[in-house]
């Protein structure tokens, strides 16, 4: 177990380090930005004075060492607009974004699963075939546009939920509900299979000729085999629902860190997407090492390893 | 020894036939799915859109005459009504197709490409090759790709070959890591070994046996990734980052539309269609070739 | 005359057990010894995971080598160039077990008959063609097989094809790693007398592979036993089978199921499973199991002895001078 | 005269493909009388595993189907049981040991709860008692530390032992017959000699019909009083044992015996069936072995030959029929 975890950190102090890294020079390669916070026909002296004060006119290695130093003690520098803290005014962020992609995670599960199961169990009914057909719809739908169809039918026209902004319940349901869309085709989709897929098992077999009903069958054995397979996807698919929830968030001007991410990179204020960058970069790890170890709960054999 | 007297039931083939005959094939497999049938359909239509789009369209996409704005659909030969700007909806939508194929296509082959070249290297020649490789394949796996692609975009700055350049680079991975998976898989199959045996030189055996068996999954992948690039690009577009105005893109026509929500629906309506029907055609034919293909690759 | 001669061969894997723990050793060939005489058909025998097909792999240089000389022809192969040896590969070929899986199944039957000939650069490219429709008519197959693929046969078919391309070449030795094992029983005789044939007709020398007692005491001429990664029996054939020494040997031969209801089969069960290889018992590793274990079996490793003429066991029951069955 | 336990009467299924429809099973008969051992001996395709898979019940609902005759088992016609009454039958009075052990239990249940499913769905029991029971059944079957294996997975046993848990699995509940699917090809011979022990232990211990399906002749000969051979989906002989290797009436039976290398001297030529087993869509109406056998005449490939008893003994082939009477040798 120690073992597990010493590689773990290690593995995400590399991660951290290198994405950090490309996404910092990325940044320096295409250009400072001073020229973005003065009118374009700054006299040269201005420019150069500004990008003193700045740090710019370093060079590169030495801004990179500088920056390093820095995110160690998670000192991201000050926003290049506002002049507040860069990681302070992400983490502002964070709970915002946190409630958006665990609801909608958490509503993609509740109906996915049992959906899956049920198509599975079913299959090639005409219950399988809609639910199939359903989901394979689901993925096609860009989900920035499933956003702008919600607000359209429920905020523009039937006038229940607001069309953007948080603080209440209310605010929550289209931006969830927009989110979750995707997943949950996914995860229907995945279910169906991991489930199809343990069914024909021969394990699955020897239980039947226990004499076991169907539905113990598949509530109790099946459902257990293919949980498995069913934790990685969630775990891989983490991501989507992150990178999901910077688009939902820019539809429905939701306070988040993907709302300040989009902001930033259009103000080109690269403290704050480094900063971004980072946080991102630790929830991924993190999120990854609760999967392994549900992993290992679920499969023994990995678990008396 | 008479064994040969009963043999499969399959008449003698020359290769002639036999090449035509695949043709033949693949249309009598597709006409049985209806579902690849769909997709097939859509793409074709899609093709024959993008190609000669420019002489189908019933108006310039990108004339903007401003007291036609936001003319709803069946109006004045505009079938799908106008913009903001007065441009009609419909004659956009169809040079959009071009600019979404071009991009999901490119897309997908410049992440093929360079996604295979990596993945068959680190499965084939291993060592610490591979653990580099993969170690970053890992890291940026680490990282949602919409997201990359944004960051990216936003760098490079906007246009269509940026934009290209941004969704291949944060797609590679994929192609990586499945092409070094399947490469890992056939390394350890027996026919590798018994060419070894037989003397087939270390590059011959990855040109003659490995690439050969690695081609389906490839482009099984290929037509799959492609409906991921189109959303990629038009979210990226959508949020002001990639294909910019006054170039129709389904993108940005939902970003410049969006502003409209709440008086004119068909400004976000059809382009989002547009976008939902070419996934769902890509995805769909995608969904059929890797049954028909390749059955064990089934969910993932 | 000595075709091949194998001098203390090692092939050990190790395990990573993670970070903090030291790597598990696995002795897959435990310094094997042999030597196959040019023209005979000499078998490994053993069961699953006793190392006898990695030291078939570990002779045509398939797999790496821990440690050990492996003379062919008086040459050292260990210690050719992978240019040398695979030139040499022309001379060593190999039939495989799985008849579905060791043919590629994107190539034809052409294509797969024809790349030995062709990275050997054998015979002109015109006389090729005749050369592979040769083999076939001798391998029970014909010409209007050329453009099939592999899928289009049977297990049956599929390993003549096997065996073709391991002949197509005229070379000297083969190993064979369990070639009938896969098949239905009423292939398996056809494929067995198919390589008897050939045997016959290019003075062929076998190293043959298998776990069946019945197929190894009908066509060959020399048994290795193997037990966990070791020899520990070696002697001709008929030898073995009339006069079986080493108590697992006694055991494996009692094991074969018997052939006519009335034959009865005095029969030795063996107790407990094959140990774990990462972890075999010490002294002789049989002894866990072994009906006539002794103290001295628990501390003390039996050396391979010729206790009769030709006849060579690893077992302490012979060495101490007790005279036991 | 002892009772009759399963009797099998002209049972036909098909089997829906993506080419169309195929029929591996076309009309298979045979009974199975109580406290016997019948083997079932056939080639892979033969028909075997299909056959006893409808036996219990357990053919994929939606792809296959039985298109004619019955399964009686215990004077009920089983043949088109509801799923829910077969249930009742399943693991309690007919069950099944399976080829693969190492695929047949479920790698995430620990062997306790897998065998305390069929006790839990035929036999009321509290948990204690049952808990007793399988450590009891464990014990039977010759597997040491039972008491902490019941809390161990599949995994961290070998397939010799997992063999002997599935043993048990299937002996819980006493049933009266027992299905043996190649229990031993997956095994190593030592061990395969272990469990064949075993089975022999086990079957004169309890009152209980076995039926053996495996394609090893030895094997049979050892376990069998008495044997059917299927070739291509039928029945093509059946005999008592000790008949059936002295006396084969069909070719295909005296094929595969003679093709045995213990049978054959030594560096010999073995005696060898040409050719190989055909896909069910390659049969054709007269003898689905004409192709491949040494006697065939006209007649074997006009028509398929009937069933022709001599005695005990049934063979289909025409060399049988009353006025031929032809012995092979």
């Amino acid at each position: 177990m120690l073992d597990f975890i010493v590689k773990r950190v290690v593995q995400v102090v590399i991660v951290v380090f290198l994405a950090l890294t490309v996404v910092f020079f990325l940044i320096r390669l295409s250009g400072d930005p001073t020229t973005l916070f003065l009118p374009p026909d700054a006299p040269k002296e201005q420019i150069e004075e500004y990008r003193e004060l700045l740090g710019f006119n370093r060079p590169l290695y030495v801004q990179y060492a500088e920056f390093m130093k820095g995110a160690v003690h998670g000192d991201f520098g000050e926003s290049l607009r506002s002049g507040e803290d860069a990681l302070g005014l992400v983490m502002a962020r964070m709970p915002a974004t946190f409630q958006l992609a665990i609801s909608a995670l958490a509503l993609s599960l509740i109906i996915a699963i049992p959906l899956g199961v049920l198509s599975a169990y079913k299959r090639n009914t005409l219950f399988d075939k809609a639910s199939v057909g359903i989901t394979v719809i689901g993925q096609a739908i860009p989900n920035f546009w499933f956003g702008l169809i919600l607000i359209f039918i429920f905020a523009a026209q039937l006038k229940l939920f607001p069309s953007s902004g948080g603080g209440s319940v209310k605010h929550m349901v289209l931006p969830v509900i927009t989110l979750a869309l995707y997943s949950v085709s996914r995860f229907v989709r995945f279910t169906r299979s991991a489930m199809l897929d343990v069914l024909s098992k021969d394990y699955i077999r020897t239980t039947k000729a226990a004499g076991t009903p169907t539905s113990t069958l598949i509530m109790k054995y099946a459902l257990k085999n293919s949980l498995i397979p069913i934790i990685t996807l969630i775990a891989l698919d983490l991501g989507v629902l992150l990178g999901g929830a910077v688009i939902t968030e820019a539809v429905f001007s939701w306070p988040g860190v993907g709302r300040l991410l989009q902001q930033s990179l259009m103000n080109r204020d690269f403290p704050i997407v480094l900063a971004g960058v980072f946080i991102i970069a630790i929830i991924y790890a993190v999120i990854n090492f609760i999967t392994d170890i549900l992993y290992a709960y679920v499969n023994p054999q990995i678990r008396v390893k | 020894m008479e064994t040969s007297t009963i043999t499969t039931t399959t008449n003698p083939i020359d290769s002639k036939v036999q090449k035509k005959s695949k043709f033949k094939f693949f249309f009598r497999k597709l006409s049985k799915s209806w579902t690849g049938m769909l997709g097939f359909g859509i793409i074709i239509i899609l093709i024959v859109l993008s190609l000669f789009g420019q002489w189908i369209a019933p108006f310039d996409p990108m004339d903007a005459p401003l007291r036609d704005r936001l003319l709803p659909p069946l109006t004045d030969g505009h079938i799908l009504g106008t913009d903001q700007l007065g441009r009609d909806i419909l004659s956009r939508l169809i040079a959009g197709t071009k600019v979404s194929m071009i991009i999901g296509l490119a897309t997908a082959l410049l992440a093929g490409v360079v996604g295979t070249i990596i993945g068959v290297t680190a499965g084939y020649f291993r060592g610490w090759v591979d653990v580099v490789l993969m170690r970053i394949v890992d890291v940026q796996l680490s990282f949602p790709f919409i997201l990359l692609v944004l960051v990216v975009s936003a760098v490079l700055g906007a246009g269509l070959t940026n934009i290209i350049i941004s969704l291949a680079v944060g797609g590679w991975v994929i192609f990586a890591r499945v092409i070094r998976s399947e490469v890992l898989a056939i390394r350890e199959k027996e026919f590798i070994t018994a060419a070894i045996a037989t003397g087939v030189p270390k590059l011959e055996i990855l040109v003659r046996h490995i690439l050969p068996n690695i081609f389906t999954p490839i482009i099984i992948l290929v037509s799959l990734q492609m409906g991921t690039y189109i959303i990629a690009e038009a979210s990226v577009s959508f949020l002001g980052f990639g294909v910019q105005p006054p170039t129709p893109a389904w993108g940005n026509m939902l970003n410049e539309g969006k502003d409209y929500i709440f008086g004119s629906w068909w400004l976000i309506t059809f382009p989002g269609l547009a976008i939902v029907l070419t996934t769902l055609g890509v995805n769909l034919f995608g969904d059929w070739l890797r049954d028909t293909l390749d059955p064990e690759l089934k969910g993932e | 005359m000595t075709l091949l001669e194998v001098k203390n061969l090692k092939k050990y894997y190790e395990i990573s057990q993670g970070l903090f723990k030291p790597k598990v050793v696995v002795k897959a060939v435990d310094n094997v010894s042999f030597s196959i005489k040019k023209g005979e058909t000499f078998a490994l025998v053993g069961e699953s995971g006793c190392g006898k097909s990695t030291t078939g792999k570990t002779l045509l240089r398939l797999t790496g080598t821990t440690s050990g000389e492996i003379l062919y022809k008086g040459k050292d192969l260990l210690a050719l160039s992978a240019e040398k040896m695979r030139s040499l590969r022309a001379e060593m070929q190999m039939v495989f077990q799985d008849p579905y899986a060791s043919l590629n199944p994107k190539m034809t039957i052409k294509q797969i008959l024809m790349e030995p000939l062709r990275v050997h650069n054998k015979f002109q490219p015109e006389e090729r063609l005749e050369k592979i429709l040769k083999i076939l008519e001798i391998v029970g197959l014909s010409k209007e097989h050329l453009d099939r693929h592999p899928n289009e046969f049977s297990g049956g078919q599929r390993q003549r094809i096997g065996i073709a391309r391991a002949v197509i070449l005229n070379p000297d030795f083969i190993v064979a790693d369990e070639p009938v094992s896969a098949l239905d029983v009423s292939v398996q005789s056809q494929v067995i007398n198919l390589m008897l044939e050939l045997q016959k007709e290019f003075g062929l020398t076998y190293l043959f592979i298998s776990h069946d007692l019945s197929v190894v005491e009908h066509m060959t001429d020399r048994v290795a036993v193997m037990y966990l990664g070791k020899i520990v029996e070696l002697v001709d054939t008929e030898e073995l089978f009339a006069n079986p020494k080493h108590p697992y040997t006694q055991a494996l031969i009692s094991a074969v199921p018997a052939s006519h209801p009335k034959e009865v089969k005095e029969r030795i069960v063996l107790k407990g499973d094959v140990p774990n290889p990462a972890n075999p018992p010490s002294g002789c590793t049989f002894h866990t199991r072994c009906p006539f274990a002794m103290d001295i079996c628990k501390s003390v490793v039996p050396a391979l002895t010729e206790i009769e003429s030709g006849h060579i066991t690893s077992c302490h029951l012979y060495t101490n001078n007790k005279e036991e069955k | 005269m002892t009772e009759v336990l399963l009797e099998i009467k002209d049972l036909g299924i098909q089997f829906k493909t993506g080419e169309g429809v195929v029929q591996p099973i076309r009309g298979v008969n045979f009974s199975l009388k109580k406290g016997e051992t019948l083997g079932v001996v056939g080639e892979s395709g033969s028909g075997k595993s299909v056959t006893s898979l409808a036996i219990m019940g357990l053919l994929p609902e939606k792809k296959s189907k039985i298109v004619s005759g019955s399964i009686h088992f215990n004077n009920q016609d089983v043949t088109h049981l509801k799923d829910r009454q077969f249930r009742k039958l399943r693991g309690n009075e007919i069950s099944m040991i399976f080829q693969e052990p190492m695929t047949s239990l479920n790698p995430v249940f620990t062997i306790g709860e897998q065998l305390s499913e069929p006790l839990k769905q035929h036999k009321k029991m509290a948990k204690k008692d049952r808990k007793e029971a399988i450590i009891n059944i464990l014990k039977q079957v010759g597997i040491p530390r039972a008491e902490q294996i019941i809390n161990e997975y599949p995994h961290q046993l070998s397939g010799g032992m997992r063999q002997r848990v599935m043993i048990s699995l299937a002996l819980l509940c006493d049933p009266k017959l027992l299905i043996c699917d190649e229990p031993t090809t997956a095994l190593d011979v030592t061990i395969q000699a272990q469990i064949l022990e075993l089975m022999k232990q086990i079957k004169s211990e309890k009152d209980m019909s076995l039926l053996f399906i495996t394609h090893d002749l030895g094997v049979v000969a050892e376990m069998c009083d008495r044997v059917v051979v299927m070739y291509a989906g039928e029945i093509v002989e059946s005999a008592e044992i000790n008949e059936l290797f002295d006396n084969p009436l069909h070719p295909y039976t005296k094929g595969l015996i003679d093709s045995l290398p213990t049978n054959n001297t030594r560096k010999s030529r073995l005696f060898s069936i040409k050719g190989q087993v055909p896909r069910p869509d390659e049969i054709g109406k007269g003898c689905a072995f004409a192709n491949r056998c040494p006697y065939a005449f006209d007649k074997c490939i006009a028509s398929a030959p009937p069933t022709f008893s001599t005695g005990e003994h049934l063979s289909k082939c025409w060399l049988q029929e009353p006025e031929r009477q032809v012995k092979i040798q």
